[in-house]
């Protein structure tokens, strides 16, 4: 029948709910790469790959679920790229994906607690674990000379987990973590958290949260109240959103994102510019990347099946073979098919390492004349 | 001076913050009492009438931002306010005459009525995010600040600063002379009294020659214009992005109804029981202490009675207690 | 009857009907009148259709068949409040004050539709009742029975309707109240205005009554001058109480 | 009403519910009315307390995340780490809290109003207080130092996930009973923004002790009633009566343990309409409603309304409770952070008012109907918006801005649908009688 | 009975009740009469626990029953009824009157599940009961109606019919008669005298009907202004000139427009 040709990919995100803002641009994104894909015509025999979205709505597991069920035993997906937070995450896992044997790549989802979860070999993320974010952040402060700081952080296990293992790592390698105050997302008012941070003091606040959600809110209300001037962001806060709003009433702030000093980093933003849509925003790479290997793990296993491709996942991700970067799909498809190795790139630098994460590097970003600028890379 | 520096630093942290917010609350508490006090329903929808009301005033802001309009040093907002609450009346009176007349006819049940709210809400909800969409909207211009923290640095020679956002002020204003206004409405107009009658006893309302149709919709534009002045003036101070406006609700419930349901006097001293509680029984007060304490015996920790996370939880304890020895809120609502 | 121009004031003519869209017909071709400067006294047992029929001369149930008609208009048709404003003033049985206004707003609200000063005519509803003179500053719903009650029957004097109709005035009020009350009621139609009432205090009332229906499931079964059926026996032990 | 009315809506649904296995997938169809069975539990535990006594509780969602809380409690095994690092202590210092609450209550009960009353109470609280924290604080510090990435958390009692239900539907008529005692003086929505503060409090709490379930990290993998898909994939047995029927073996798994959910979840959901139709058939319901329509009248015909109110709110709650349990083994995961109002308690009232109020069956039929509904709103909205932009023209902005924003058209397909249900039914699908 | 000692009720500085002291006599059949405002009502529902008293105490036989809750009193056999009714709207009437025994097997929760049998029994006998009051009212017919759709009258009955529905040691009857027909209120007069001499019933009434009162009950209190104005035989009430001034007044000064 015509859709023998055709496979299709689930897109699960949350489109609604506490981070429908972030959630477009990845779902445009990881639809990029399949259309990539299929308009090159090399997939297979010449399959074509269509997206089926559906809302994971970010904090509603039942809703989720349901969701990654229809996805899977009615549409048929022959993968999931998503889900976007952790808690959701783990539990289409858990509940659809591992019991119907169906791979799923998460742009996003960067709880510590996914690294060691049950997963039959299905689970991959395209971002790294936050217990490697927190150690790379708390290195970069100390180097700063930013010795003592004050944290919030979002209160979910993405934020908890990041301002955990920031803290630890801060406080071995000799700063001092003055006060930690979560902050509930999409809260009316952060009067009470910003007031006992600002008694707790310290040289900056780390701001472990999502730039569309309570983070501004917490910065703006820091501002306005002279607690602090300086801020860390870590890869939840980095977006063209807060140069928006902030310009430069923040320059000054540091921060880290998941990237690379690769060219597909600059690739993916040209591409997302030119596709119509803000190739800046966080998870926007990763969305791409989880999709192109999904895709190009087919084509290395000659079968759109989970069971099958789910075993070259990694080999694709991992050297050895010729480095792929956003846009280049083609050309990985046609090495892949006469039986070359390819080391995908991506947009990220996708290294994975272990359970099926990726190894993570990170911008250093500066906030200078109002812009978010890479600084470095470590 | 230590002692002065403790005060303006409460006052910054706590005082200042919490009674803007408290002003929003009331601002927003005043438009669900009024529809529980006229109307007798828990208007669900009110959070997204808000953000409906808020939209149409950003709308027409950028609008008069795009021709060069302003009235700087306000934000051009307030100039657009008139023409949202305009936009907003519009839709609450479409609403009214679409969804809620048919139960009122049909003498529904308040609950009833809280159900059909929350349809409202899910449709205007989606309606506000098919129009602006769901990021966050800036539309605020003119003077940032009444008072900057430099300034009064300067001013006072004292280590701590005190600022003061116009849109702070502006809110706190706002909020007390329209209660005092809606106070005087309800209690000395003629419309004001034949709304309290209605909201008494609707049928003999309908005998003493009161016309309904006239009382529901005169109610709907004082709630549409309440919603959008408070959703612009949180939005103001704050940021416009409709998911906020949602989870605004529940702090305006609590507000209206610690004050009492159906009293405006309640509602704003409702949002300022709940902005207050929020913010100063989580306030780490090693700051304070430490210009009050002698040298030697500053706290080391925050000195913070409970941790943040539990704010909220806090304010609805105190709520909790209002209620046990006020049954009706500290204002002595009504409960249908 | 109908159309001719001796036709009384306030005319409630051949009406039929109950509850709501589908229940079953309280009143069966039931008919009530008044004229200018007449009392006219419904008297019933209870569950009769007393208070429907007067609820239906007001417009607050549909009728099935017949009309309403005051001074020789049809009004079947209009509202409740329309016909507020074409001078019916009515006090219903039950719940007839608003409990959470004081008792001076409740008397405001009876002169709602009045545009003039109507100082004088609350100084006179004092008169009659000097107790809301004392509670005029507390709310209705504070106030005991036979308070409430005369709140009520305030209220409706308020209107300065054309046409007064009471649906049990005299419930629960006190002895010396209640003869206040009815000697206001008396001297209020001699002014010239109809009033219609119904009355369970039945001796009293048909002894001031020009005109009586007495009302049987929802159907005329005796009408004549309040005196008239005082003397009728069977009307009396059926209906009066002895 | 028409006797033939519940039968053809339950018809209905089962149609919609046929129809989505048919055109979707029976693994979606089973998913929706296992949820729906769930919900339909949570919407009978509602209209028992406001259907049949007017209690207008608003906290349903603290209620489930009780229940949820017990299958963590009860089903995981205990970190025995944890339990030497500081178990003991967090529990000497909840027995300390305990004791100083009971302390100020017997002090405030046996002491006359005056001074030094306030300052004993004063001095038991801040003292009892500041004692507690030392106690406690030190304990959570240590245990939650215990591995955070995994655990962190003091766990379970390593029991039969299936005990976790009653025991959810008497850790929520626990809090129940103490909710009740304070605050069911309270009028309607006073008592609502209670129980909605209340549930907050829970949340709140389940949300910041991680020593007690992880708190926002979560706990996953919680142990299951019915066996593992993986397992069942592998058991060559299973494998070949799978192939008997036709179906392929992950198909047959996943079916298999859907349809082990909905068994036990059938059960359940029985025995409880059961119990509450009988209940509501009975001079016992006849006195709830007395007291629901007119509680002075009926504390004057010496009905106890209080005692009774708190009965009945302490069953709903439980009935809550234990939906709240079933709702996590199904998820396989507690999550905190996902515990909103919006989704769980609120929902649940729509069930419960779209259904009918005061009528079981309509709690039932509302439950599965706006469960189905809420899975299947978000395809339906996608359709009605295809059908919207059918007539614009490719790549016309107003049609690219409105095919964006279609995850959006899912709340409000919902409120309209809402909105005409209970147009042409106001008082419910399935009005109480 | 009842004895009522120095009782004040005082809702904010207003005195309702100012020190009511008073005795109903075991088997008497009491009036309680006095002008709009007196206070009866409010004494009524101080003694039935409605409200908490200011101060002052209330005895039933040797038992101190201040303060006590409704429920607590209704088991003691206290009953009343309430002068603006207080019906069970959406409940038919028959179900209205079943609900009123105390101590029915079938408010017990466990019962309703396995004790079917003993419910269906003493329902039959409730319902039964219930039937021969609905009869005794004239309100036959409305077995089936809801309560909230009957007429003012007949809702009285209802408040009526539901203290004839157990055994009651006392019973406060709050203006049964107001909105009743008279010829139906004769016959409720039998029935309370008969209820009171044949099973001992105490009554306490408040009326306005001064004929129904005269009927009934011996002896006769008056109150005005929260205190106790006058007692005994009505009578010797009718003739006390402070109850005239107070209470009954003097009839109608506009008889001659009558002609
Ligand atoms: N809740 C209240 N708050 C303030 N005043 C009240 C309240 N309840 C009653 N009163 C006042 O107490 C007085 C006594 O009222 P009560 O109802 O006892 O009178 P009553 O003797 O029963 O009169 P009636 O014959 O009219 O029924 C009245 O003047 C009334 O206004
Ligand atoms: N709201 C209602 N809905 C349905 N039926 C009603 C309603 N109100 C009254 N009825 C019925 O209509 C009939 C007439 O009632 P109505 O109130 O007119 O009687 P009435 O003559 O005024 O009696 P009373 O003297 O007791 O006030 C009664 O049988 C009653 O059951
Ligand atoms: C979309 C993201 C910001 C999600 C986040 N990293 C999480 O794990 O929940
Ligand atoms: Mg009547
Ligand atoms: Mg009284």
């Amino acid at each position: 029948e015509s859709h023998a040709n055709d496979v299709k990919l689930g897109v699960i995100l949350g489109f609604t709910g506490p981070i429908e803002s972030l959630t477009p641009s990845m779902a445009a994104s990881a639809e990029m790469a399949m259309k990539e894909v299929s308009d090159s015509g090399k997939l297979l025999d010449g399959k074509t790959v269509t997206p089926v979205r559906a809302d994971s709505t970010c904090v509603d597991a039942a809703a989720a679920t349901s969701a990654a069920e229809r996805l899977i035993t009615s549409e048929g997906v022959k993968g999931i790229m998503g889900a976007d937070c952790s808690g959701v995450t783990g539990a289409i896992l858990a509940s659809v994906a591992m019991p119907n044997g169906v791979v799923m790549i998460s742009p996003s989802a960067t709880s510590p607690a996914l690294s060691d979860v049950e997963d039959a070999g299905m689970f991959f993320r395209t971002s790294p674990s936050d217990a490697r974010q927190g150690q790379v952040l708390a290195d970069l402060l100390i180097e700063k000379g930013l010795n003592s700081v004050a944290v919030t952080y979002t209160n979910n296990d993405y934020g908890k987990g990041l301002a955990d293992s920031f803290s630890s790592a801060y406080t071995a390698a000799g700063g001092t973590v003055t006060g930690t105050a979560a902050h509930e997302d999409g809260k009316a008012d952060y009067s009470a958290e910003v007031g006992a941070l600002a008694s707790a003091g310290g040289d900056a606040l780390v701001v472990a949260g999502y730039v569309d959600q309570g983070g501004p809110g917490i910065i703006r209300a820091s501002l306005d109240s002279g607690a602090f001037d300086t801020f860390v962001l870590p890869d939840g806060m980095i977006g063209a959103a807060l140069e928006d709003t902030f310009g430069s009433d923040i320059d000054g702030s540091i921060g880290t994102v998941p990237g690379t000093e690769s060219a597909g980093a600059s690739k993916i933003l040209e591409m997302a510019t030119a596709a119509g849509f803000n190739g800046e925003g966080p998870y926007v790479g990763e969305s791409y990347d989880a999709a192109a290997l999904m895709l190009l793990a087919m084509q290395a296993a000659g079968s759109v099946e989970s069971a099958d491709y789910a075993g070259k996942i990694m080999g694709v991700a991992n050297a050895p073979g010729e480095k792929i970067y956003p846009g280049e799909l083609a050309k990985a498809l046609e090495i892949i098919a006469d039986g070359g190795e390819v080391d995908y790139v991506g947009a990220t630098a996708v290294e994975f390492i272990g359970g099926g994460e990726s190894a993570g590097s990170y911008k250093e970003i500066l906030v200078e004349g109002g812009k978010l600028t890479t600084v470095a890379y470590r | 001076m230590d002692f002065l520096n403790a005060v303006v630093a409460l006052s910054n942290y706590v005082v200042v913050p919490a009674m803007a917010y408290g002003s929003q609350l009331a601002l927003g508490a005043l438009g669900v009492t009024l529809i529980y006090g006229i109307l007798r329903f828990s208007n669900f929808a009110h959070g997204d009438t808000m953000a409906f009301g808020t939209m149409a005033v950003v709308m027409v802001t950028w609008a008069f931002q795009a021709m060069g309009v302003s009235i700087a040093p306000l934000p051009t907002a307030l100039l657009a306010l008139p023409f949202g609450i305009a936009i907003c009346a519009a839709l609450v009176l479409g609403t009214d005459r679409l969804v809620y007349r048919f139960y009122r006819a049909q003498k529904a049940k308040p609950v009833i009525l809280v159900i059909v709210s929350m349809g409202v809400m899910f449709v205007l909800n989606g309606l506000v995010r098919f129009i602006i969409g769901v990021d966050d909207q800036r539309f605020g211009d003119g003077a940032r600040l009444i008072l900057s923290a430099r300034d009064f640095k300067k001013m006072t020679g004292l280590d701590e600063g005190l600022v003061i956002k116009t849109s702070q002020g502006l809110t706190v204003l706002t909020a007390v002379i329209v209660v005092a206004w809606l106070y005087w409405f309800l209690t000395h107009t003629r419309s004001g009294k034949s709304m309290r009658a209605y909201s008494d006893n609707e049928d003999l309302a309908l005998l003493s020659g009161i016309n309904p149709e006239r009382v529901v919709m005169i109610t709907w534009i004082i709630v549409a214009a309440l919603a959008t002045i408070a959703g612009t003036l949180y939005g103001l101070d704050k940021s416009f992005k409709p998911f906020t406006y949602f989870q605004l609700l529940l702090p305006i419930f609590a507000a209206a109804i610690v004050g009492g349901l159906g009293s405006p006097l309640g509602a704003i001293a409702g949002g300022f029981v709940i902005a207050f509680s929020e913010v100063t029984v989580t306030y780490a007060w090693k700051k304070v202490l430490v210009y009050l304490l002698p040298e030697g015996l500053e706290p080391t920790g925050l000195v913070q009675l409970l941790s943040t996370d539990y704010k909220f939880a806090v304010s609805f304890v105190i709520l909790l207690i209002v209620l046990l020895f006020r049954p009706t809120g500290l204002f002595a609502g009504k409960s249908v | 009857m109908s159309g001719s121009n001796n036709a009384p004031f306030l005319i409630g003519e051949h009406m039929t009907g109950g509850y709501g869209k589908s229940g079953p017909d309280i009143l069966h071709d039931c008919t009530i009148a008044v004229d200018p400067g007449e009392i006219a006294v419904i008297v019933g047992p209870n569950g009769a259709g007393k208070s429907t029929a007067m609820k239906a001369v007001f417009g607050m149930l549909d009728l099935r068949k017949g009309m309403v008609r005051l001074d020789g208009e049809d009004i079947t048709r209009l509202s409740p409040q329309e016909r507020v404003a074409k001078g019916m003033g009515f006090v219903p049985q039950t719940s007839n004050i608003f409990t959470s206004m004081t008792v001076e707003e409740n008397l405001e609200m009876g002169a709602f539709i009045r545009r003039d000063d109507f100082s004088d005519t609350m100084a006179q509803v004092y008169d009659l009742f000097p107790i809301l003179k004392d509670k005029r500053r507390q709310p209705a719903g504070e106030l005991s029975g036979g308070q409430r009650q005369q709140v009520a029957v305030g209220r409706a004097l308020m209107t300065q309707p054309k046409v007064l109709m009471l649906d049990e005035p005299t419930a629960g009020v006190s002895p010396i109240v209640m003869d206040e009350l009815f000697d206001r009621i008396i001297e209020v139609a001699r002014t010239g205005l109809p009033v219609l009432m119904v009355e369970q205090n039945a001796r009293q009332a048909l002894e001031i009554a020009d005109k009586a229906y007495v009302l049987v499931q929802g159907a005329n079964a005796h009408t004549g001058t309040g005196k008239d059926l005082l003397a009728d026996e069977n009307v009396r032990k059926s209906f009066l109480g002895g | 009403m028409s006797k033939y009315r519940a039968p053809f809506l339950f018809g209905l649904v089962a149609v919609a519910i046929l129809g989505t296995g048919f055109l979707q997938s029976w693994n979606s169809a089973l998913l929706i009315v296992n949820m729906g069975l769930v919900s339909a539990v949570m919407a009978l535990g509602v209209n028992l307390q406001w259907g049949f006594a007017g209690l207008f509780n608003v906290g349903v969602v603290g209620f489930l995340a009780l229940g949820g809380l017990a299958t963590v409690l009860t089903s995981m095994p205990p970190v025995a780490e944890a339990w030497s690092a500081g178990g003991l202590r967090i529990l000497a210092g909840l027995a300390l809290g305990a004791a100083t609450l009971t302390l100020a209550v017997i002090t405030f009960k046996h002491m006359q109003k005056s001074r030094t009353r306030t300052a004993a109470l004063l001095v038991i609280l801040v003292g009892g207080f500041f004692l507690f924290r030392f106690v406690f604080d030190g304990g959570v510090a240590a245990v939650e130092a215990v591995n955070p990435a995994a655990t962190g958390y003091l766990g379970g009692l390593g029991l039969p996930v299936l005990l976790a239900w009653p025991m959810g539907g008497v850790l929520a008529a626990g809090a129940a009973w103490l909710i009740g005692k304070t605050a069911l003086g309270l009028r309607s929505d006073y008592l609502a923004i209670a129980t909605l503060g209340i549930a907050e409090i829970i949340i709140a709490v389940m949300k910041n002790e991680d020593w007690l379930a992880r708190g926002v990290k979560n706990v996953i993998g919680l142990p299951r009633p019915v066996p593992y898909e993986v397992d069942l994939q592998s058991d060559p047995a299973f494998v070949a009566s799978a192939a008997n029927l036709g179906i392929d073996p992950v198909t047959a798994s996943t079916l298999y343990v859907k349809l082990g959910y909905m068994a036990l979840f059938t059960v359940v959901l029985l025995i409880l309409f059961w119990m509450a139709q009988r209940a509501l058939h009975s001079p016992w319901g006849r006195m709830m409603r007395a007291i629901r329509d007119n509680e002075v009248a009926a504390n004057a015909m010496g009905k106890d309304v209080t005692a009774r109110h708190l009965q009945v709110f302490i069953l709903g709650s439980a009935v809550c409770g234990i939906a709240g349990a079933m709702m996590t083994t199904l998820d396989g995961q507690l999550t905190p952070g996902s515990y909103q109002p919006l989704r769980y308690t609120f929902l649940i009232w729509v069930m419960v008012i779209v259904g009918g109020s005061g009528n079981n069956l309509g709690s039932i039929l509302g439950g599965m109907l706006i469960w189905f509904l809420w899975v299947q709103v978000e395809p339906m909205g996608h359709f009605l918006l295809g059908l919207i932009t059918a007539g614009m023209a490719d790549g016309s902005a107003l049609k690219s801005h409105l095919l964006d924003s279609a995850a959006h058209m899912r709340l409000l397909t919902m409120g309209l649908i809402l909105l005409l249900v209970l147009r042409f039914s106001p008082r419910g699908l399935i009005p109480e009688e | 009975m009842i004895r009522v000692e120095n009782l004040h009720k005082h809702f904010g500085g207003f005195h309702a009740v100012d020190g009511a002291s008073l005795t109903i006599e075991p088997g008497s059949i009491t009036g309680l009469i006095g002008p709009n405002g007196a206070g009866k009502t409010t004494l009524f529902n101080v003694i039935a626990g409605v409200l908490k008293p200011t101060s002052g105490r209330v005895t039933m036989g040797d038992l101190d029953i201040t303060g006590l809750p409704p429920h607590a009193l209704f088991h003691k056999g206290l009953l009343r009824t309430f002068q603006i009714a207080h019906e069970f709207a959406s409940m038919s009437c028959r179900e209205n009157l079943m609900m009123v025994p105390g101590g029915q097997a079938g408010e017990v929760l466990w019962n309703t599940w396995f004790g079917r049998k003993r419910i269906a029994d003493e329902e039959r006998a409730l319902r039964a009961k219930a039937d021969e009051v609905l009869e005794f009212l004239t309100i036959s017919h409305l077995a089936e109606q809801k309560a909230g759709q009957i007429s003012g009258g007949q809702k009285k009955l209802l408040e009526l019919g539901r203290t004839m529905m157990v055994d009651a040691k006392i019973v406060f009857l709050d203006e049964v008669g107001a909105g009743v027909n008279r010829t139906l209120l004769n016959t409720i007069g039998d029935a309370i005298i008969r209820l009171n001499k044949e099973r001992g019933y105490t009554f306490v009434v408040i009326e306005h009907d001064m004929d129904f009162i005269g009927r009934l009950c011996d002896p006769v209190i008056c109150m005005a202004e929260g205190k106790v104005l006058a007692q005994g035989t009505l009578d010797e009430i009718k003739a006390n000139e402070q109850v005239i001034e107070a209470y009954l007044g003097t009839g109608l000064k506009n008889k001659e427009m009558l002609a």
